[in-house]
């Protein structure tokens, strides 16, 4: 038997969680680096599994397959596709960033937590996060991606409720009450829709009398496993109800900007950049494939919902008055977009929706981290309390624009590509909803840009002069976050060469073919 | 007479001890309505065994008793050592179910 | 016996005189047991219906029940429920007034509304054929009893004997008290008693001067005031001290009245004097 | 050779990156850095040109594919750079122009400590330019398209501490990004009609589309090009970017990037001839717009604003004659690089002016200055009679071809545009006549500021007075050069196609009108503004000069309609998200919090209590049982 890569992927940060939690609590810093370490060596084998999977190849690779629950046909089963692996990657690469960012955010020294080792159990956490996330990449059983679906609302659910920045207009006190709303809104937001879930998978079970992905869709495809209708709606129903609150899409989206607002940067990162593409993920790749038909009778509402995630998401961040929030609301537009694409159900859609799955993480992570940096700074959210930024502290101000400039889909920046994509799929097969979508980019540039205008430039504000710039750890966060941003604006072919062929994959399943121009010869 | 009537009188004491069980506060008073419900119990058993002919019902009343003298035995310990900490054998002293 | 002729649909007129009376005495005992105020009266109201029940076991061709239930649930049980009751305290009434908003109202709805639906159920049941006991007593009732117990019902009787000896150790279990540590010794308890400065000296003994010398009658301070500390505590907490200060002036006051009586006086003499009087005496 | 082109933008692209990322170490030679690699790419555009030149015409197209850029199932973008005639026009006057700006801001940015920056953003934009003229295809174009649009932001917003710089950066990008919106779509309906977005493939094929499509292609094109080039309706953002340096103004805003929309219209020119009724919308919005700029023109006391007036005005010529097709399109280019030349060059010297002045902009307190500034008096005085069309000069020679080819339109439509032109061209005689003699001629008007300092007007440095030598020799010679005999219509022919239009005037007689209103528009500028004092303060001024000083109320209306409205759309949307969607969810919460609390109640701790409920569910089990057998 060969080496289980997948289940050491996801593993390793387990174990590494479990560690790290077992670090003593006076040796703070030796947890710190221990986790940084794993979250290191989790990279590695994220890149090992990138560079064995072969695009040409199987539609899932790697697997591992062993009996677990037998009585009720449960199965460990783990593969990737091409979708599975680029997030995967993502997911491997941003963790050690978020726990360089977040190095001293549980230092009971610096924040006051007081907590019992603060330190160790955020960084456990972060790593339990990640473990959970991997797995719910690579879980082909449907019951097993669904315990881990719904088991990371724990580590979640602490993570935000236990560890949040000071930056409160009102006080510790305030702050407490904040986190703790947002920390309870988030689990029963992911709570109800995981429940709702659950019974979807339950009936998926009595219908289909087992939990394997490949199994059913093959069974589907085959024709030997028959659905009615209506079943096979609900069942869809109950799916995407939990993926669409995890996405977030409008109007299951509130949760989002009290968690992320009211979390620390990394760990709000964490939620938008690798927690939540779990739930956009899982609609590529469950609700296409175990319910095409469904998918299909479904897409004109889902459209709809994308859209207006994606204009009154924008509207919401013009509106926002603190910076984190204004981040979260810029997320559900983006989240409106990724949506979008998955259900256009065209190859450049899709494409585009995983690509910007990917993207948005990276460049989310660079304009929130960046976000924390300056909030510690300050010691306050509010957009109001800065100003002139730009004079004091160049280097921050600098990548907060390249975050801000990526989270607008500039052109050269990778974003834009995926974004792109994303619009012509939709385009192609629903003009008018391509074109309001479109709108969206015009508000990307006004929440984007009056941010910057605000924080970043005119007069510098007393409270600001003494800012200090980026420090070296913080630039060795940025920096490379940057660098990536920039490098997959202008080459994204390694990416699109993984999802390419998962994506094939996916139209064919929901028996969808792109439409063709209507002046062919041009190709 | 039709002996059916030994069941409703059973049902009838079966009803009055239960009602007891559950508007009496005394402890002792309480268990003594239990008793009282499962002796209207055996009597029931006495009088299916007279209708079935055959023994089985009594054995079970037999066995009954014996269930209930263990059962007297361990409570009214609990009620005297309850007694012993509170100084008092009432039910309602024992509220701490309540968060 | 009347009962072994009972195999027919219809009970013999003896037994259904018997069942009229004993069964209207058992539910007014059963009646009592819940509505006497004092636990000792529930305990003999209960006991009576017992012994009724036994009757009834007895008629219904159970002797063996019928004895074990006089001697075991007569005999020992209730005996035990007298000694608990007792312990507790004999005298001590239980108020009847409910505490629970509602409770009474519900457990009166619930157990009329279940009672109403045994005797529907009773009414219902096809229950017309009464075969009596007539052949399983043939070998008489106690060696059919025991062919059962000791053969089909094996392994339930041992269960039930473990259960004796569980609830036996159980009772020991939670009445006794385990002396977990070394007891005091004189010494140590005098001179805990210095440290925490509580009486040292022995409690003062109870009564007032020879006027009384019963054990619950409270000696009195210098100063004249009762001391509650005289009387022993189980009387304390009982309540029953008795309270004699104002007996020895109703005394007096009683003796003058006889004595003006016969001496046929009218006029009273100032409570000044009476009181030098006394003092004199 | 195709393998310079890539160099062609990676020199700028690679001063950005040095200058961006060097830090202050770099300080001290981050000019000559910028100025240099701009350098370098001017001489590899001429390297190239030379050998353009040296190739029969139909050979002059060479391609550079550097590589796949996005391949996803059915769409192909590649980075592939196509260097033809029209983008190797477009090369020499970006990487030209911008090298001689480059080397102005060395002297003008000099007590600026973020020079270095300034140098990096300047290289960043001459990346994007280059990268929008060169892409051969419209994916590409787009990225230089927004790259030009950040690198505007950037510069306008050079100096962020001030918060007029800020907002109008602000301004300019999202102006530019409603303009972008309609290229994106564009290039979507491009996408879904030929499958593909590269210039050869779609150009070629526009006969097998659809006339509803093509027009909307051509539509979302113009929209593009509105925004870019300031053409009404998105012209608002070009007078606020005035807030930026004055290169910053020379290069972009007047002599490169605003043109980008010209070059686009002219580059999909396919599509446009055969989207009739998108061709007439868009001289409609050129002559729209050279009118509305003449006008605001005129009014603006602020110099580098009324240059702007005639950069948009200016465009609007080239706009309204790229919408007359291929009668038009070779005049449109060229009278963009006549217009690099000359508005640079007024620009610089207005730059010049500045710097003499205190960085003081307002036109009402110059006066007199051509003894102080003998240079820039000069070099502007010849862009000046460059851009009013003074015969033998390069203005001349294109502005006339523009006016020609409008009447050549023919009909209704011909007189009108033509019209139009000639209008503009009066107009633009008497603002610039105005600038002129308001600046350098007239009695000296400057006071000393509430600081005492009064300003000493000086010549500039040499590293500012070059380029504005150099430029004025354009100015004056280019048109000739170009126009004379033909040559710049036969090099562009190949490229964008030519048809002499049946002009119902003859081009002498268009000529001579020109004249009369050139000398018609300098007379009423000598009347007012050069037979008598200016005044110092602005009058009140006519209904038409306050609402032209307005920008003709565009920038209200913008407020009134979208700004306000968006805040309270915006605002109302937040309560809306908190109280509505969130109370929704909250309410849901509340109500069941009640309730639990009231099922809490039931909860009291007594083992009576729940003794009940034990019977009371025994007594339902046995009704329900009851209920069974009887059923």
């Amino acid at each position: 038997m060969s080496f289980p890569l997948l289940t050491a992927t996801a593993a390793l940060p387990a174990l590494g969680a479990v560690a790290t939690a077992a670090v003593p609590a006076a040796r703070r810093t030796a947890a710190k680096w221990l986790a940084l370490l794993v979250s290191l060596a989790t990279l590695a084998l994220g890149i090992t599994i990138l560079v064995r999977f072969d695009p040409g190849g199987d539609r899932y690779q790697l697997t591992e397959s062993h009996p677990w629950i037998a009585d009720f046909g449960v199965r460990y089963e783990l593969g990737v596709d091409g979708i599975a692996v680029a997030l995967i990657g993502l997911t491997a690469l941003l963790i050690p960033f978020v726990i360089l960012a977040g190095w001293h955010d549980a230092d009971p020294l610096e924040t006051g937590n007081k907590r019992w080792r603060p330190t160790q159990g955020f960084f456990a956490l972060i790593l339990a996060v990640e473990a959970m996330v991997i797995i719910s990449f690579e879980a082909t059983d449907v019951f097993l991606f669904y315990i881990f679906f719904e088991a990371m609302l724990i580590p979640m659910y602490f993570l935000i409720g236990g560890f949040g920045d000071s930056a409160h207009e009102h006080g510790d006190e305030a702050a407490a009450t904040q986190r703790s709303y947002a920390a309870v809104k988030f689990l029963l937001y992911n709570l109800v829709g995981g429940l709702i879930m659950l019974a979807a998978v339950i009936g998926l079970y009595v219908v289909a009398g087992n939990f394997s992905l490949a199994d059913i869709a093959q069974a589907r495809a085959d024709g030997t496993l028959h659905m009615a209708t209506n079943t096979e709606r609900w069942l869809f129903l109950g799916f995407f109800f939990a993926f669409a609150v995890k996405a977030p899409l409008w109007p299951l989206h509130t949760w989002l900007p009290n968690a992320m607002g009211e979390a620390t940067a990394p760990v709000a990162v964490l939620i938008t950049a690798v927690v939540d593409k779990v739930g956009t993920f899982a609609m590529l790749r469950f609700c296409l494939q175990l319910f095409p038909n469904a998918s299909k009778w479904a897409t004109p509402v889902i459209l709809v919902l994308a859209v207006i995630s994606i204009i009154y998401g924008a509207l919401l961040a013009v509106g926002q008055r603190d910076i984190k929030r204004l981040v979260a609301y810029a997320s559900i537009s983006h989240f409106g977009f990724i949506v979008l694409g998955i259900f256009a159900m065209t190859s450049q859609g899709q494409s585009g929706a995983t690509l910007y799955m990917v993207n948005h993480g990276i460049s989310t992570a660079a304009l929130m981290l960046v976000a924390g940096f300056l909030i510690s700074r300050r010691g306050s959210r509010l957009i109001a309390d800065y100003g002139g930024v730009q004079k004091v502290a160049p280097v921050l101000a600098g990548t907060f624009l390249i975050g801000g400039l990526a989270t607008l889909s500039l052109p050269g920046l990778a974003p834009f590509v995926s974004e792109f994509l994303v619009l012509v799929g939709t385009f192609s097969r629903y003009p008018a909803i391509g074109i309001i979508a479109t709108f969206g980019i015009v508000l990307a540039a006004l929440y984007t840009l009056v941010l910057y205008q605000r924080t970043m430039t005119g007069p510098v504000k007393p409270e600001v002069a003494s800012m200090p710039d980026l420090r070296p750890r913080e630039l060795l966060v940025v920096a490379p976050l940057i660098v990536l941003l920039i490098f997959l604006g202008v080459y994204p072919k390694p990416i699109t060469d993984i999802v390419n062929p998962a994506v094939k994959q996916t139209m064919s399943d929901v028996h969808k073919k792109d439409p063709k121009p209507s002046v062919e010869a041009a190709k | 007479m039709n002996p059916v009537n030994y069941l409703y009188l059973s049902a009838l004491l079966f009803t009055i001890g239960a009602t007891g069980v559950l508007i009496r506060r005394n402890a002792i008073v309480v268990f003594m309505c239990i008793e009282l419900m499962l002796n209207a119990c055996n009597l029931a058993f006495v009088t299916f065994s007279r209708m079935h002919g055959n023994l089985d019902g009594q054995v079970i009343a037999f066995f009954t008793m014996v269930v209930a003298a263990a059962e007297v035995v361990v409570g009214l310990a609990i009620i005297v050592s309850l007694f012993r900490s509170r100084h008092s054998a009432s039910v309602d002293d024992a509220s701490l179910m309540k968060l | 016996m009347s009962a072994q002729f009972a195999a027919a649909y219809s009970t013999s007129t003896g037994e259904a005189f018997q069942f009229w009376i004993l069964g209207t005495v058992a539910v007014i005992g059963a009646l009592s047991t819940v509505l006497m105020k004092r636990a000792v009266h529930s305990a003999l109201s209960l006991a009576g219906t017992m012994i009724i029940l036994a009757v009834f076991y007895l008629a219904n061709g159970a002797y063996f029940l019928g004895i074990v239930q006089i001697v075991v649930y007569t005999g020992a049980i209730m005996m035990l429920f007298l000694f608990v009751v007792m312990l507790v305290g004999v005298t001590a009434a239980d108020s009847l007034t409910e505490t629970i908003k509602g409770q009474r109202w519900l457990a009166l709805l619930c157990g009329l509304g279940f009672g109403v639906l045994l005797f529907a159920g009773i009414g219902n049941a096809s229950l017309t054929q009464f075969d009596g006991l007539g052949t399983a007593n043939a070998n008489g009732n106690v060696e059919g009893l025991a062919a059962l117990i000791f053969t089909k019902y094996v392994f339930a009787f041992e269960i039930t004997g473990a259960l004796l000896i569980t609830a036996a150790v159980g009772a020991m279990v939670l009445t006794h008290r385990e002396r977990t540590e070394r007891p005091k010794t004189q010494r140590e308890l005098s001179e805990q008693r210095v440290r925490d400065g509580k009486h040292l000296p022995p409690l003062p003994a109870p009564g007032v001067y020879a006027r009384h010398n019963a054990v619950d009658v409270q000696g009195l301070l210098p100063d004249g005031t009762p001391s509650e500390l005289t009387v022993s505590k189980t009387l304390r907490d009982r309540g029953q001290i008795r309270d004699v200060s104002s007996e020895a002036l109703n005394d007096l006051r009683a003796l003058e009245q006889r004595a003006e009586e016969r001496l046929e006086r009218t006029e009273i003499a100032p409570a000044n004097l009476k009181r030098t009087e006394e003092a004199s005496k | 050779m195709e393998n310079l082109i890539a160099l062609l933008v990676a020199a700028p692209l690679l001063g950005a990156v040095v200058l961006l990322c060097g830090g202050r170490r770099l300080d001290a030679v981050g000019h000559w850095i910028g100025t240099i690699l701009s350098s370098a790419s001017f001489v590899i555009g001429v390297v190239l040109f030379t050998d353009l030149l040296g190739k029969n015409a139909e050979h002059r197209t060479l391609m550079q594919h550097l590589w796949t850029w996005v391949p996803v199932e059915g769409f192909q973008a590649d980075v592939t750079f196509r260097l033809d005639q029209l983008s190797m026009t477009f090369v020499l006057l970006i990487t030209g122009v911008g090298s001689l700006i480059h080397l102005y801001s060395v002297g003008y940015m000099e007590h600026d400590e973020r020079r270095r920056r300034f140098f990096g953003y300047l290289n960043l934009f001459l990346a994007a330019m280059l990268i929008l003229v060169l892409a051969d295809n419209y994916l590409l174009l787009y990225v230089g398209w927004e790259g030009v649009g950040l690198a505007s932001y950037l510069l306008i917003g050079f100096w962020q501490h001030k918060p007029s710089a800020a907002t109008a950066a602000k301004k300019a990008f999202l102006v530019n990004r409603v303009g972008d919106m309609g290229l994106s779509i564009a290039i979507m309906l491009m996408f879904t009609t030929f499958g593909t977005f590269a210039f050869g493939p779609v150009l070629s094929h526009v006969g097998d589309a659809s006339e509803g499509k093509l027009t909307g292609i051509a539509l979302m094109l113009l929209l593009a090009a509105c925004g870019k080039s300031a053409q009404v309706p998105l012209q608002s953002w070009l007078g606020d970017a005035m807030e930026g340096p004055t290169p910053v103004s020379a290069l972009i805003h007047a002599a490169t990037m605003v043109t980008a929309g010209v070059y686009l219209i002219v580059r999909s020119g396919a599509i446009f001839n055969a989207a009739p009724d998108a061709q007439l919308v868009v001289t409609v919005v050129g002559a729209v717009t050279l009118l509305f700029g003449a006008i605001v023109g005129c009014a603006k006391d602020d110099i580098k604003k009324a240059l702007a007036g005639s950069t948009m005005s200016q465009i609007g010529y080239m706009v309204l004659a790229a919408g007359l097709g291929p009668i038009g399109y070779v005049f449109a280019i060229m009278h963009l690089v006549t217009h690099g030349f000359f508005k640079a060059g007024l620009f610089l010297g207005a730059g010049s002016v500045m710097h003499g002045m205190n960085d003081e902009v307002d036109m009402r307190k110059y006066g007199g200055l051509r003894k102080y500034m003998p240079v820039t008096f000069i070099t502007f005085g010849l862009g000046y009679l460059a851009i009013i069309g003074f015969p033998g000069l390069s203005g001349f020679f294109s502005k006339d071809k523009i006016i020609e080819a409008a009447f050549a339109k023919g009909g209704t439509e011909g007189w009108i545009l033509g019209g139009a032109a000639l209008l503009g061209a009066a107009i633009t005689a008497f603002y610039m006549t105005r600038v002129m003699l308001m600046t350098f001629f007239g009695e000296k008007r400057w006071q000393p500021d509430e600081n005492g300092n009064e300003p000493h007007p000086h010549e500039s440095p040499k590293t500012m007075t070059i380029p504005m030598i150099v430029l004025a020799f354009g100015s004056v010679f280019a048109g000739g050069i170009f126009g004379i005999g033909d040559r710049f219509l036969h090099w562009l022919e190949p490229i964008t196609g030519h048809e002499e239009g049946n002009s119902p005037v003859s081009a002498l007689t268009v000529t001579l009108a020109t004249m009369v209103v050139l000398v018609i528009g300098v007379g009423i500028a000598w009347a007012q503004y050069g037979r008598k004092p200016v005044p110092a303060v602005a009058p009140r001024g006519s209904l038409l000069t306050r609402a032209a000083r307005r920008d003709l109320l565009q920038d209200d209306f913008n407020h009134v309609v979208l700004v306000r409205g968006g805040e309270h759309l915006t605002r109302s949307l937040v309560y809306v998200d908190h109280t509505l969607v969130d109370g929704v969810v909250n309410g849901t919460a509340a109500s069941m919090g009640g309730l639990s609390g009231r099922l809490r109640k039931l909860q009291n701790g007594y083992a009576r209590s729940y003794a009940v409920s034990m019977f009371g569910g025994a007594a339902i089990l046995v009704a329900a049982t009851l209920l069974m057998r009887a059923v």
